[in-house]
């Protein structure tokens, strides 16, 4: 539960992907952020490409999102003003308990791609041109292969969303560990595949340029971006843990 | 209670028999304990002031309404129930034409598809509507509307014939026709029950007539008795044209009071 | 952008999709509550105040539910798993069905409430009992009765998030076009988006207009 | 094309003066060239056949309906616009109590608001109205719907009265009282324009008679002269009860052809 | 789950903050809607009939793209954008009500059509104009115009895409329930979803239930 804020309190809108909003993590950091400069943060939770959008049009004063090449280039088109580290987590790849493509033991993230292409088993893609989606178009240009045909679907959904379809479908799918570990709906899923340097997910913040949008709380913003890379924003980041297991780790730790 | 029953005989022979019927709405009694037997035979006229229940008794007796109290008790023939048609006072036209209103009616009285046209043709015809068949049966003039809704009712053959101010919109040679074709009907053995407020119509048709003011039935006499010497003096009233509506304040003429000088 | 200039044929799939999807669900659902609108309106029932409150109120059933009830039942596990309809067309067909068929029906079940008023003696007179005067009402009143279908399917045409759970939106297989608008504007397209949705737009103006025309050419003779 | 102007100076005093007036639709002329002028002195009394346009002629006088081809010039009387009022031959009746349709009348009349209420007191006393003057105006009987509408207009106090038989579902004495009315009214300098199909009603109100025919005027002339002895032969003949309409086919009596025996 | 069993005050406000934006969409609407349709009614003019199809295709306004228009016009760079009104519970009530404002004005249309159909020469007569008339039949249809607005209310109460994209779904702030539901269903808490929809669901029964019974109220004194 969010402090209540008086209406006219400070604020600063801050637009971030489903996949944060969605694992509880904002609950956990801004009541201490709002405690300590009594400034009130609103996320606006969308997919990274209207994050993207929403930055591009001054509509936030500050993002949190996890596409790096994307991040730098709104810094460097002048939307945004710095893009700082802020904490990572990674990729996992989901699917059903019975594993029919046996990728549990597979040695990389390439090879249990590679099986799942060789099983025809079926592969829910986000499709979305999201963070994930395109991480997972990245792997799979790594395995040499281009996935098409009955059994990968591509789905245009977001990362919850896709989720729930690929339980349903018995699927195997490519997921954020903050929302796949605060997921509910896993029926049959199991986390199958993880731990490959590769399926690292950074994710960074970026407080938008006042000198393009004249109307940005860069003064709050700025404060909020110091406050999630300072030692306090980065110990609460590695303390949220859902079922005793952290879901982000801290950038400065790294 | 209302009980509405379907008697395989019933009583003394009456078609349709309204035993005590009472129709209240809102604390108003605007039929108090009514009772009427119609018999097969004689044609029935119901008179009487405006509101004083005519359309109601009617509508109960036909069975479109339950009565609060009493009972209706109607009659079978050959041990089939009663084909009963009734003519509104405003007569609904259903959004189609003329011949279709006709063709819905036959429809619904299980007509055998094949038949219905040439009927509908037929009965559009005995009522002068041949050239207007085809329109929508909504613009026609009020006086062809109360003509199709005549053709209509026309049309089921019925055993029983409820006929609410059938000629009231009619112009005088449809009027007559349309009495002569109640007579016609009448001969063949349809029981004829009608409302008028045309005294001269009533007095060439009825057999027996009802009088009946403010929600009651104050007199059923033959036909003769009742326009030469009337059992109650509302009725001598009524014929004389004079104002008996007691629970309303007397008509004024409307243009003493209501008129452009007030 | 593209998609749209170059008559992609993957549009004209998604478009005919959706057409299909949405046409089929207002044609059951008309099937199933101009009757059931009608049934409400002619019959007195105990309980009658509150099934009509009901309907009124699942005018407003949140997409998302209606497509959360359809995925559990046609889910694996759930009572209709085994005909594997989820993440079909048929499922996003039965979603919309369920969407639109309280709309229809309490739509329909004023109008014929009304005209009910008007005609109720006047068939009872002729013979009708009130299951046989329900397509004498429905087709008198037509024109009204139009306007409400078109109602329903500007509701199933627009919706997206029952569609999207039921079906998935799939390339090629589900993809409609709200759920690919819904994609384009979390891709951040919104030009894309916006001209997606002027094309569904002057697509339902077009089947809007037929309608209308139809309905003009009927009612000319018949008032 | 039909042109309807406001002359401030009409031909000859006519209050409204119909000139060649058609109304064509799908082909068919239910109005044919007539032409009328109705004189601020009199009675006129319009007669004819069901279906003859009598109706539609009162409604283009009126102002309701465009006519196809034809102008209409409607009089003004000191400068200011005609009052006119109008009694339907359907009335239709607003969705509210009797008194609050006569109320509404009065509102758009612009009468005061605080004046209303009493007016619309006594135009329903009137016409015998008070008892029901709380009651939806729909669920009233035929008759007092019809008094409801006379109410209604006589309150507006019009300097020319429309009234397409208004007297069709009123009881003897209303019907009685209703002629008084309109011959107050008429001394009081109301032009009465009036239909009706009770040939003796128009005798005993007409001034002048105007005899309609399959959309035509066929004869306008001084009652006294109508009654004795018509022009036209069509008028003789409608005065007889006899059946004119001859582009329909004859009214057959309906027992004949449409009776049970078929 | 406790969220529901506590009767959390998170909870509250999101219900509070549901009912307010509806309400207030539908309100808003209704009072152009009513005489919109009304106008639409009662004139005759060139193009008629592509306006009716045209407020008819509207109904269909997929609520993304309402979402879209309203968001690119309160955008900051967008023409009304100095108002800072995105992602505030205002930027959801004008999404909302451009979204029912095209229903009303639909429905309303038909039934003042039918109803003026039957009024037009009486009260013409009377010397009402047709602008002078629009609230004598708005009032004389009160019963289905309250259906009809209660169909733009279910429709408003319903919508998630339009709101979501406007006011972005900021807990405590923009957060309402078809928001909430959507969340829910994204995080896999199916049943907390559904709970939530039940009672949504059960909220805009009451609020139809009240308008029911005062329709019945009204109408049992004059039909
Ligand atoms: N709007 C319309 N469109 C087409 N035909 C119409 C229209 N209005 C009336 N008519 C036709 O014009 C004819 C004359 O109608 P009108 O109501 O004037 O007759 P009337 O002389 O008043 O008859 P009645 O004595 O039966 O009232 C009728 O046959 C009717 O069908
Ligand atoms: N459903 C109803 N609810 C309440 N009152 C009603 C209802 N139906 C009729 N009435 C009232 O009952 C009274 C009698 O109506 P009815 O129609 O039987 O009169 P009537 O004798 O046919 O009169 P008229 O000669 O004017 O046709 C009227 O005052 C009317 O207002
Ligand atoms: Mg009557
Ligand atoms: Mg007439």
């Amino acid at each position: 539960p969010t402090a209540q804020v008086a209406a006219d309190a400070p604020f600063i809108t801050l637009a971030s992907t489903t996949s944060t909003e969605q694992s509880g993590l904002f609950r956990h950091l801004i009541p201490h952020f709002t405690e300590r400069t009594g400034i009130e943060v609103r996320v606006v939770a969308v997919g990274t490409g209207q994050a993207f959008t929403i930055g591009r049009r001054g509509d936030a004063d500050v993002l949190l999102v996890h596409h790096r090449e994307g991040e730098e280039a709104l810094v460097a088109n002048g939307f945004g003003t710095e893009r700082r580290d802020v904490m990572h987590n990674d990729f996992i790849l989901i699917g059903p308990r019975s594993d029919p493509a046996d990728v549990a033991a597979a040695a990389t993230i390439a090879e249990a791609l590679k099986r799942i292409f060789e099983a025809q088993a079926p592969f829910a893609s986000r499709g979305d041109d999201s963070g994930t989606h395109r991480k997972e178009l990245e792997l799979w240009r790594e395995t040499g292969l281009s996935p098409g045909g009955r059994w990968y679907r591509e789905l245009g959904s977001g990362m919850g969303a896709t989720l729930n379809t690929a339980a349903a479908m018995d699927a195997y799918t490519l997921a954020d560990r903050g929302t796949w570990l605060s997921f509910r709906n896993r029926q049959e899923m199991e986390a199958l595949f993880e731990g490959d340097p590769l399926l690292f997910n950074p994710y960074g913040s970026i407080p938008l340029n006042p000198d393009r949008f004249p109307w940005v709380k860069a003064d709050l913003a700025w404060q909020w971006h110091e406050w999630i890379t300072s030692t306090e924003g980065q110990e609460l980041i590695g303390s949220y843990l859902i079922d005793d297991v952290p879901l982000f780790f801290p950038s400065l730790e790294r | 209670m209302s009980v509405t029953t379907m008697s395989p005989d019933p009583v003394d022979g009456a078609l349709v028999e309204l035993n005590e019927i009472s129709f209240v709405r809102s604390g108003n009694a605007y039929l108090d304990r009514a009772s009427l037997a119609l018999r097969p035979d004689g044609r029935t006229i119901i008179v009487g002031p405006n509101g004083s229940g005519k359309s109601l008794l009617m509508r109960i007796a036909h069975g479109l309404l339950k009565p609060t109290r009493g009972h209706v008790t109607t009659g079978r023939r050959n041990g089939c129930p009663l084909r009963q048609a009734m003519v509104f006072q405003r007569p609904v036209m259903l959004r189609r034409s003329a011949q279709a209103n006709v063709i819905h009616a036959l429809t619904l009285a299980g007509t055998p598809r094949r038949r219905r046209r040439e009927h509908a043709e037929r009965a559009l015809a005995s009522f002068g509507l041949s050239q207007v068949a085809d329109r929508p049966a909504r613009i026609l003039s009020g006086g062809e509307q109360q003509r199709l809704a005549l053709a209509r009712a026309w049309a089921l053959r019925p055993e029983i014939l409820f006929l609410d101010e059938p000629s009231s919109a009619l112009d005088p040679a449809a009027t007559k026709a349309v009495e002569e074709g109640i007579n016609t009907f009448h001969e063949h053995g349809t029981k004829i029950v009608l409302i008028t407020h045309d005294l001269g119509q009533a007095r060439r048709l009825a057999d027996d007539v009802v009088f009946m003011c403010c929600g009651r039935i104050i007199e059923h006499t033959p036909a003769s008795r009742f326009f030469s010497s009337p059992v109650t003096e509302a009725a001598a009233g009524f014929l004389r044209g004079e104002l008996i509506l007691d629970t309303d304040p007397p008509v004024e003429q409307p243009g003493k009071q209501g008129g452009p000088s007030f | 952008m593209s998609l749209i200039a170059t008559g992609d044929p993957t549009l004209f799939s998604i478009v005919q999709l959706s057409l299909q999807v949405s046409l089929t669900a207002v044609l059951l659902a008309s099937l199933i509550a101009l009757p059931l609108g009608a049934l409400i309106a002619l019959f007195r029932f105990p309980g009658r105040g509150v099934v009509i409150t009901l309907l009124n109120a699942l005018m407003g059933l949140p997409p998302v539910v209606a497509g959360l009830i359809v995925y559990l039942s046609l889910s694996r596990a759930g009572p209709l798993g085994q005909f594997g309809l989820l993440f079909t067309p048929t499922a996003m067909v039965i979603a919309q069905t369920l969407l639109v068929l309280p709309i229809i029906a309490a739509l329909t079940r004023q109008a014929i409430e009304n005209l009910w008023e008007e005609y109720r003696e006047q068939l009872r007179s002729l013979g009708s009992g009130r299951i046989r005067a329900i397509p004498t009402l429905l087709w008198d009143a037509r024109i009204t009765l139009t306007t409400v279908v078109l109602a329903g399917f500007g509701r199933a045409s627009a919706e997206v998030g029952a569609v999207l759970i039921v079906g998935g939106n799939i390339e090629g297989v589900t993809r409609v076009m709200t759920t690919a608008i819904a994609l384009e504007t979390s891709r951040g397209d919104l030009p894309l988006a916006l001209a997606l949705g002027l094309i569904l737009l002057v697509l339902v103006a077009l089947i809007n207009g037929t309608a209308y025309l139809l309905g003009e050419i009927t009612s000319r003779n018949m008032q």
